[in-house]
């Protein structure tokens, strides 16, 4: 039986190096995959030099928050920095930088990278900064963008559910981008608050079908947290 | 939630109608769902990944598994959908959505919108913004009618990056309710506190409707 | 309480009109309104010149196979035929034509109708007669084709469970293209095989949002139907 | 199953190892599952919406939920995952699969596959082919050694319409195993009831690979 399921710091010692594109599943607070980030950043000098690929920038000392305030993130790639001064002060300083993309567009270019779908048009964006430097095409009378698939070396994913095999489900609100980042790169972490029995997730409702993922590491008991702090 | 607030999303709530698909930016408009009155049966699109999204969950906390886009704790209406940010975002741009009710920094009065993003001072970043901006069928600001520096909200031309051109259908402040028609914003309503000279107040060239609406 | 629960009837008196571009869910038998195809060919003069949008052409005498025989189909835009003698006698003596896409990119320009995305980019089908006439494009040294977004008047979709606000959950492989078709209609009717009330589907497990239907109707006891034959 | 098929499909399982990704294409194909050892652990990938495709349903009907992509019930194995065409063609596209076993009307010498199409005469369409074609890692195709006319399916160019280019890895039919090797189809294996001669009939101008594999 294929079995998926490996401690956290073997899974990351085999697949995780300094310097690579990692997306990193979450919206907010909700799955954020907290353990595995703070595996990372308790090891900084193993994991340096990285691109980030997540919606937002999270909150200081909170997931990816605590690699950016380590320093150990050289360009970030989001939608959303607002909660998160740190960070924004970072980039004022010149510490880092950081390319803001449309939430859905982020989404669609990620999608894409994992759908083999190398370039798609849009308008979105249009008569905004966001066209800036962008190739523009004209298709039956319309003005549109041209957005390229965007793709990493490894995804970072906090699921509610994972089986052994690999298959994952999501609670709620913390689905958000982990599906599409599961299928845009080549390893695939999944750090599941659950672990289950192949079968036990009935198979219509499979979010992230398991050929994606090459590992599911059991996450930790999340320390509680409550306006940025840890107690 | 402010006196000025609730007067503006009470003003707010009443440009829905039963049966909308509505969704609610971060800011002030994640006030609405507090003050929905009964029987106003709208189906709550959050685009961090909801349709059906209910009141707020006073007793979750911002760990909660079911938060709206500004990362709040809320309840589920019974018949919710939940689905990712793909989903999420093709429902946007497919076209489902009736209203989208967005904060502003500037609306120009040719209906841009500025919400995103203040040169060397604030970047919070688009986030879902663009393609809300772009892609519902009508969009409702709501925002304070000046900032805090006196300055009013409606401007001749957004100094700021914009979000989208020529997407605010209506715009909701706490002194008076102005859409775009003939592709410029227009004083439609009033509120009873105050007088077409106190709702000019900050703004350049604004005209009135020929015939008010009632606040 | 939104309800969009009808009688088949009225639905396909509002929504429905000789002429209409009308897709059709199902892959082989699977996932197949034969309800509402059945009684629109039961009344083949109501619904007539139609451009269907199908996985497959069916079986002779079965789904969309009716609406074929009786000649209330001008155009077919489908993956496979090869079940469906009857039609590519049809095709042949040049009754009705037919554009053949490769399955992946059906879904996939039915997704991007449904997703607001106008066109994709893709290397499927160079080198073949799939590109023939169209758009090729070069991106990052690399030739691929312009792939265009399909839309449709009418959705027509056989779902396994629908709530009554119209969320849908489809069983094993029937769900196929309803998903893509639900999201890329004007007007989407959703033959349930069971209605439920809402919060009946867990909201992680709906598959189609209800904000995509307008209208859940009864499907009927499907005659028991073997090798092309109804009993 | 035919003698002639039952050696192809026995031989094409012999191609697959445990943890691998593999797609079963209409007709042949699909018979493979019948034929798997025990402790082979692949994970088999439907076109219509399944990884983790078990074994054929004996109970099932054309009209089962779970059909496989050529229409008939299968089980679905412990952990496996239901999903929609969209998720399946991203899956493929994306780059997933390991191994693709299709059918053929023609394979080149140079690995061009045609599968689709005899012009005035089949038109079953190329389904999903295309892309199994072009996005599965190894793509091996099993095919009788010649059609009913006599002639081999392996030929020098393609004269049907393509449904990929250069794809194919492996051919396997019920006197060889062919493998492109350098850009051309070379004879790898030789059934033990054939010859080197016996092979190459209906074939122009194949090559011998310096060293046999065992049958």
């Amino acid at each position: 039986m294929i079995d998926r399921v490996r401690e956290l710091e073997d899974a990351l010692d085999e697949y995780v190096r300094s310097g690579q594109t990692i997306m990193v599943s979450g919206f907010g607070r909700g799955g954020v995959p907290f353990s595995v980030l703070e595996f990372m950043a308790d090891r900084s000098s193993r994991f340096e030099g990285l691109t980030l690929v997540k919606n937002d920038a999270n909150e200081p000392d909170l997931g990816i928050g605590m690699l950016l305030k380590r320093g150990q993130v050289k360009h970030l790639v989001s939608t959303h920095i607002g909660l998160n001064p740190d960070f924004i002060d970072q980039m004022n300083r010149g510490e880092v930088t950081c390319e803001l993309v449309p939430q859905g567009i982020f989404a669609e270019r990620i999608r894409a990278g994992g759908a083999g779908i190398p370039a798609f048009l849009t308008d979105i964006g249009i008569g905004t900064v966001v066209a800036d430097g962008k190739t523009a095409v004209e298709l039956d009378g319309r003005t549109l963008l041209v957005e390229r698939a965007l793709r990493g070396d490894v995804a970072l994913l906090c699921a509610d559910v994972a089986d052994r095999l690999g298959n994952c489900w999501w609670r709620g609100s913390n689905r958000n981008m982990a599906v599409v980042m599961g299928m845009a790169c080549d390893r695939v972490i999944v750090e599941a608050k659950r672990i289950v029995e192949p079968g036990e997730i009935e198979p219509e409702n499979v979010h992230l079908p398991c050929v994606c993922v090459d590992a599911v590491v059991q996450a930790g008991e999340r320390r509680h947290v409550a306006e940025g702090r840890h107690f | 939630m402010k006196p000025d607030e609730e007067i503006i999303v009470r003003r707010a709530v009443r440009e829905l109608r039963s049966g909308m698909v509505v969704n609610l930016g971060i800011g002030m408009p994640t006030l609405i769902p507090s003050v929905m009155p009964k029987g106003l049966d709208v189906l709550v699109h959050s685009e961090n990944g909801f349709v059906g999204m209910g009141q707020p969950d006073p007793s979750g906390t911002r760990d909660s598994d079911v938060i709206d886009a500004g990362g709040r704790p809320v309840f589920l209406m019974k018949g919710a959908a939940a689905f990712d940010s793909l989903m999420s975002f093709a429902l946007i741009r497919g076209g489902n959505l009736d209203v989208a009710v967005l904060g502003a920094f500037e609306v120009s009065m040719a209906g841009d919108l500025a919400n995103w993003m203040i040169p060397g001072k604030l970047t919070p970043g688009m986030g879902g913004g663009m393609e809300l901006a772009q892609k519902a069928r009508h969009v409702i600001v709501v925002s304070r009618h000046l900032d805090k520096h006196g300055r009013g909200k409606l401007v001749e031309e957004c100094t700021l990056p914009l979000t989208a051109t020529g997407c605010v259908s209506t715009l909701i402040t706490e002194r008076a309710v102005f859409r775009r028609t003939n592709g410029r914003m227009t004083v439609c309503s009033i509120h009873p506190d105050h007088t077409p000279d106190s709702v000019k107040e900050g703004i350049a060239n604004v005209a009135l409707a020929d015939e008010l609406e009632p606040w």
